[in-house]
């Protein structure tokens, strides 16, 4: 247990950075691919999702000495149940119009792959506060690469970002990019250039390492 | 030229329908959904140079004795023979040089008369060097003693007349190089009710088979009678391309009044003489995947290794020439009857030497030939061709990316799908490879000399089919 | 004296790559033609600035990526120009520049370049600039009889297939407002019969392709007549169905891939949102083609039926 | 005749214009992930039809039986997932049972049907929609079968793919979510087709 303790900065930029869980992990596709049509939906979308998960996180940690193995799933999914619901009266409630265009997708954060997948590879292994911050670094990273997505589609889709016009009135904005496929391309693009540049510093890594050896 | 053409076309025309109508009327075995002789797929390879025929089509068949020969132990399929004779001996025409070795064995004899100089290795037909007995001419044309035929191939006993083949040492003459007497057994539990005499010649440059057909037509038919005696078959068929009307045309007239042999034209269509495509051209049966003709009752030989079962049955001679075209960048190209062990360059010597700089010379046809490593090589049994290229279309052309365009599948007279074959063979996928059946391969080239990509598809097929009995013999033992 | 060895067969078709391409950019030059008389000098600017770009753009990515240089293989021109006569006359600067980098990098080299793209790039272009623009790629592109067009409720009917009346001649001859390539049939079908007669492609996809869609067309009450002069079904059946890499390879799937075309060219014409449906007709057939590669594939020679039945039992 | 016309076309719109993953964005994860093989993605095309199916049916009955009339509507997405996780057990083990190959090769895939969003969605769309319960049926299915043709045409394509040269940083989902892209852009074309 102790081995795998880290310092708490190392698991904070693990979930933005390392195994960014949109780029480097992959999960999460259908929120990522349905609300990056602007910016500020994306926004919205991974500030729902990162309370979602420290939220889980948190008390799946708490309770992860009390839950038996064997229903461990079952009680992930009802925790983070509560926290979706509580999330989706919320935004009902006090942003009605973001409810409106992010539509059932917030329902659906409970069957988003991330959530789960931090519960059973992090939370129910690990300490309440790493935890926590496990599921901020997760929630920014997820945050941070979709809204990036959403800055890129609303922007070339639409002209503006966040609503304010950037490329001036004479542009036409290329609609494909806040329709469907428009959400397939770019999260391949992006996706694509997130592998490119891994596979450089990885490569580089082993470049000085291989200088080291020799 | 252009006249004659036209002529040649009508003529082939009158054959072709003249030929649909005899076979109409006069046969009971009618394929009526096959009228035209042919099979699906195929090609026509140099379809707008006559199949590169022309410069040797109308040379008559002309002899050539070099003063050396150098005659390799192993020109038949199976074990090579084992040499006889001893480097000073003096050896005659006909004389025994190698013996035979094993089931698949054929006896070896010496094609001119004189003095042996050399038994070495070297590199004879194949890419492996393999045992050659190099003979000096002393151009007295002895003939060994107790060379006797056997007469006329109508009264002859049937059963002498297979012995008779094996010891002359026949085997396949229009490339397979199978020992004939083997071919010609039939397995116990089968029955053969056909012969087919493959007179198609659809490889591109050739004409050795259409000399012959037009030159020795009573031969031809010589021969297929004494095999359909031997076998106590009642049909046999002679098949020939339409583009050789006049060879039809002295067939047919050879084949008059001979007991059940029939002609039939088939359509100009590489490859047409595959033994397959000629078997469902002409029955309409289908050899099932993986098994050998005489599953259907058929057996397919080459005209030119019927003359050489006539010569064997009715003169006792044994195989020392065959008739050969050699054609492409020489002055002259003819069709020379060679003796066997002939080197080629002599043969190209013969034939005015290089009209242009060579840049390959290939044994055989344009589709199946293999390209000679050097000069020295000596004509096999199976030499029906050699043909010389010039430097310009010697040079293998790079291979680039497949576009997809299904020529090769479109080509394919098997019915397999080429570029997915050639993925699988790549990768040295010999399992996905077999499954899509890439031991039915004939490996004819149709697929290759279609793609315009360039790709070496039929190259990789062959090594992947080694690879696999390679394997497969390594299981085994 | 060098000899060279290589593997059988020693002679090749005359046919490669680059002849094949250069056949079909020939086909193409009466269509070519024919749209520059109809649309003018601004057509023929449309069509050299797709060419060019396509060009362009597959230099620029196999100088970026390290590749051998396969421009002259043509095939990045043959889908410049296909692109070009895809796009109406009145397209502006960068519409065939946003095409060709779609149609190139994106469908093609993306995937590893020619014989690799699974859809049609032109098309992809094509469609890509009809979602993104769609009021440029259907507005007023009536340069040829200006007083018949209506530009300001003419949104989305670029061809004549929307309340627009023109006499079967005109639409025969390319008298009609439309994309430049697809007006013109004569000039299409001359392209379709040069490529017959240089065996570029054979009678399949473009004949039951366009039969399918007559008879279809004719069920739901329609004139055949005008329905496959209308709009760019002529096109779309000679020059972008048959694209080698993204059709079927055997004649049984050709077959069905061409005749699935023309019932989805017909569906969404006559039942979608889209005036004309031929660009996504052939893009989903592009799709289903590997499927029909794979589920159709040619007969064995010799295959033994009881076999057959063994291995659809296994598989 | 209307009604079945209706219908008809409420099929269609389901499989082509709104297809689950092209258009709605439901159910990419098992898209991306098991479309490797025709015959794979077959298989999990046709579980998540199965499941589909049944688990509109269930949540429909559920949602207007007990949870409308308890005044517990804002319990949908709770009691609905718990329905969903025990039918993919009940199919699972059917599967199980029925076809241990299929079973061998959809594998871990099955257990992922429970946070298969397309399940999830198709229910949750099914009451915001208001569809009654013979739609909410027909949604279920046919949604399915849209996400069956999906996957098969993507694995079709990915296996095809598979002899090509793609470059290195699009090997894997990069290049399947361009693959997914320029499929969607295909199926613009049925937009309008249905409704």
């Amino acid at each position: 247990m102790a081995k795998n303790q880290k310092s708490l900065s190392s698991v904070f930029m693990n979930g933005i950075i390392t195994e960014n869980p949109t780029l480097r992990l992959v999960l999460g596709t259908c929120p990522t691919l349905a609300t990056t049509t602007s910016a500020i939906n994306a926004l919205g979308m991974g500030a729902a999702a990162t309370f979602v998960l420290i939220g889980s996180n948190t008390v799946i940690s708490l309770l992860r000495n009390i839950i038996p193995d064997k229903v461990r799933i079952p009680a992930f999914i009802a925790v983070i149940c509560t926290f979706v619901t509580i999330v989706q009266m919320v935004m009902q409630a006090f942003l009605p119009s973001l409810y409106e265009s992010l539509g059932m997708f917030i329902p659906l954060i409970v069957v988003n792959c991330i959530i789960l997948a931090r519960a059973e590879a992090f939370a129910s292994k690990n300490g309440v506060l790493a935890s926590a911050v496990d599921g901020l670094g997760m929630g920014l990273g997820f945050t941070l690469a979709i809204t990036v997505m959403g800055i890129i589609r609303e922007l070339i889709g639409n002209g503006t970002v966040f609503g304010i016009n950037l490329l001036g009135a004479g542009y036409e904005p290329m609609l494909l990019m806040v329709l469907a496929p428009g959400g397939f391309l770019v999260f391949g693009g992006v996706l694509a250039v997130a592998n490119l540049i891994t596979a450089r510093a990885e490569k580089k890594k082993k470049d000085e390492k291989g200088v080291i050896h020799a | 030229m252009q006249l004659s053409n036209g002529c040649a076309i009508i003529s082939g025309g009158i054959l072709f329908i003249r030929a649909t109508l005899y076979h109409l009327f006069n046969s009971e075995r009618l394929v009526l959904y096959l009228p035209k002789y042919s099979f699906r797929g195929g090609i026509h390879p140099m379809h707008h140079e006559h199949e590169g025929k022309l410069p040797s089509r109308n040379v008559p068949i002309r002899d050539f004795v070099s003063d050396t020969v150098c005659i390799p132990m192993g020109m038949h399929l199976g074990a090579p023979s084992k040499p006889c004779v001893q480097k000073g001996d003096h050896v005659k025409i006909g004389q025994v040089i190698g013996e035979p070795v094993g089931g698949l064995g054929l006896p070896v004899h010496s094609s001119v008369s004189g003095e042996v100089v050399a038994i070495e290795e070297r590199i004879s037909t194949g890419a492996a060097p393999a045992l050659c007995v190099t003979i000096h001419n002393d151009f007295q044309d002895e003939w060994v003693e107790g060379i006797k035929g056997y007469g006329n191939v109508e009264t002859v006993d049937p059963s002498v007349i297979i012995p008779a083949i094996k010891n002359a040492g026949i085997c396949g003459m229009g490339g397979a190089s199978f020992p004939t007497h083997v071919k010609l057994s039939i397995p116990e539990g089968k029955t053969c009710d056909t012969i087919i005499l493959n007179g198609a010649e659809c490889e591109t440059f050739l004409t050795a088979d259409f000399r012959l057909m037009v030159e020795y037509p009573g031969k031809v038919v010589d021969g297929l009678r004494a095999i359909m005696r031997a076998l106590n078959v009642k049909r046999g068929v002679i098949a020939i391309e339409d583009n050789k009307p006049e060879a039809v045309e002295a067939i047919r007239k050879a084949a008059s009044g001979r007991e059940g042999v029939e002609v039939a034209v088939m359509r100009t269509k590489y490859p047409q003489g595959g033994e397959k495509q000629l078997i469902r051209a002409i029955t309409g049966r289908k050899v099932p995947s993986g098994k050998l003709p005489i599953e259907v009752s058929t057996i397919v030989t080459n005209v030119a290794t019927a003359a050489a079962i006539a010569d064997a049955v009715i003169d006792g001679r044994p195989l020392i020439d065959r008739i050969t075209t050699i054609t492409g960048c020489v002055n002259k190209p003819s069709n020379l009857r060679l003796r066997i062990g002939t080197i080629i360059a002599d043969a190209i010597g013969e034939c005015g030497g290089f009209s242009e700089e060579p840049g390959k010379i290939v044994m055989g046809g344009g589709m199946t030939g293999f390209a000679a490593p050097n000069m020295e090589i000596s004509v096999a049994k199976a030499s029906g061709g050699i043909v010389v290229y010039n430097e310009k279309k010697a040079r293998s052309v790079e291979e680039s990316p497949c576009i997809r365009c299904a020529r090769c599948v479109e080509a394919c007279p098997i019915g397999l799908d080429p570029y997915r074959l050639k993925h699988y063979c790549d990768k040295g996928d010999l399992e996905s490879a077999k499954a899509h059946n890439v031991m039915d391969c004939i490996l004819c080239g149709c697929c290759s000399y279609n793609c315009p990509s360039r790709r070496w598809l039929t190259a990789s097929f062959k090594i992947t089919k080694e690879a696999i009995a390679l394997e497969a013999r390594r299981k085994k033992s | 004296m060098k000899l060279y060895l290589s593997t059988a067969p020693h002679i090749r078709s005359e046919q490669n790559t680059q002849s094949l391409m250069r056949d079909v950019i020939i086909a193409l030059l009466p269509t070519t033609a024919a749209g520059i008389f109809f649309f003018g000098l601004s057509a023929a600017m449309v069509i050299a600035l797709s060419v060019v770009s396509c060009v362009l753009f597959e230099y620029l990515w196999q100088r970026i990526t390290k590749q051998p240089i396969r421009i002259s293989d043509l095939s990045a021109a043959v889908t410049g120009l296909i692109l070009g006569l895809n796009l109406p006359s009145t397209a502006p600067w960068w519409m065939p520049v946003i095409g060709a980098l779609f149609a190139i990098v994106v469908t093609k080299q993306l995937f590893g370049g020619i014989g690799d793209n699974f859809l049609n790039p032109a098309l992809v272009a094509r469609a890509v600039l009809l979602a993104s623009w769609p009021a440029r790629m259907t507005g007023a592109t009536a340069y040829a009889i200006p007083t018949m067009w209506s530009g300001a409720d003419a949104v989305t009917s670029a061809t004549p297939l929307a309340g627009y009346e023109a006499s079967t001649m005109d639409l025969f001859l390319g008298n009609i407002p439309g994309t430049i390539g697809e007006v013109c049939k004569a000039a299409i079908l001359l392209g379709l019969v040069y490529m017959l007669v240089r065996k570029v492609i054979t009678w399949r996809i473009p004949v039951v392709f366009l039969a399918v869609f007559a008879v279809l067309s004719l069920l739901v009450g329609e004139n055949p007549v005008v329905e496959l002069l209308s709009g760019g079904v002529l096109f779309g059946a000679v020059f972008m169905a048959t694209d080698y890499t993204t059709s079927p390879m055997t004649p049984n799937g050709q077959y069905l891939y061409a005749a699935l075309c023309g019932v989805l060219v017909c569906v969404i014409r006559n039942f979608g949102a889209y005036p004309e449906g031929v660009t996504y007709a052939i893009l989903i057939g592009n799709i289903v083609t590997p499927l029909l590669d794979k589920y159709s594939r040619p007969k064995l020679y010799g295959k033994p039926k009881k076999e057959k039945k063994e291995a659809k039992a296994n598989g | 005749m209307n009604e079945i016309a209706k219908i008809l076309l409420f099929m269609v719109s389901c499989v082509l214009s709104n297809n689950y993953i092209f258009s709605r964005f439901l159910g990419c994860c098992p898209f991306l992930g098991v479309s490797s093989k025709v015959e794979t993605a077959a298989g999990m095309g046709v579980a998540v039809t199965f499941v589909m199916a049944i688990a509109s049916l269930f949540t429909k009955l559920l949602y207007d039986l007990v949870l409308v009339p308890l005044n517990l509507g804002y319990l949908n997405t709770i009691s609905f997932i718990i329905v969903i996780a025990g039918l993919v057990q009940l199919v699972e083990m059917f599967i199980k049972k029925a076809s241990p190959s299929l079973y061998k090769a959809l594998g871990i895939y099955l257990p992922l049907i429970t946070t298969n969003c397309a399940v999830l969605g198709v229910t949750i769309l099914n009451i915001s929609s208001g569809y009654n319960l013979f739609y909410s049926i027909l949604n279920g299915t046919f949604g399915a079968l849209g996400f069956l043709l999906a996957i098969v045409l993507m694995a079709g394509v990915r296996e095809r793919l598979e002899t090509s040269k793609v470059p290195e940083c699009l090997k894997g989902f990069s290049g399947s979510l361009i693959i997914a892209g320029l499929m969607a852009i295909a199926f613009m074309g049925f937009s309008g087709l249905g409704n």
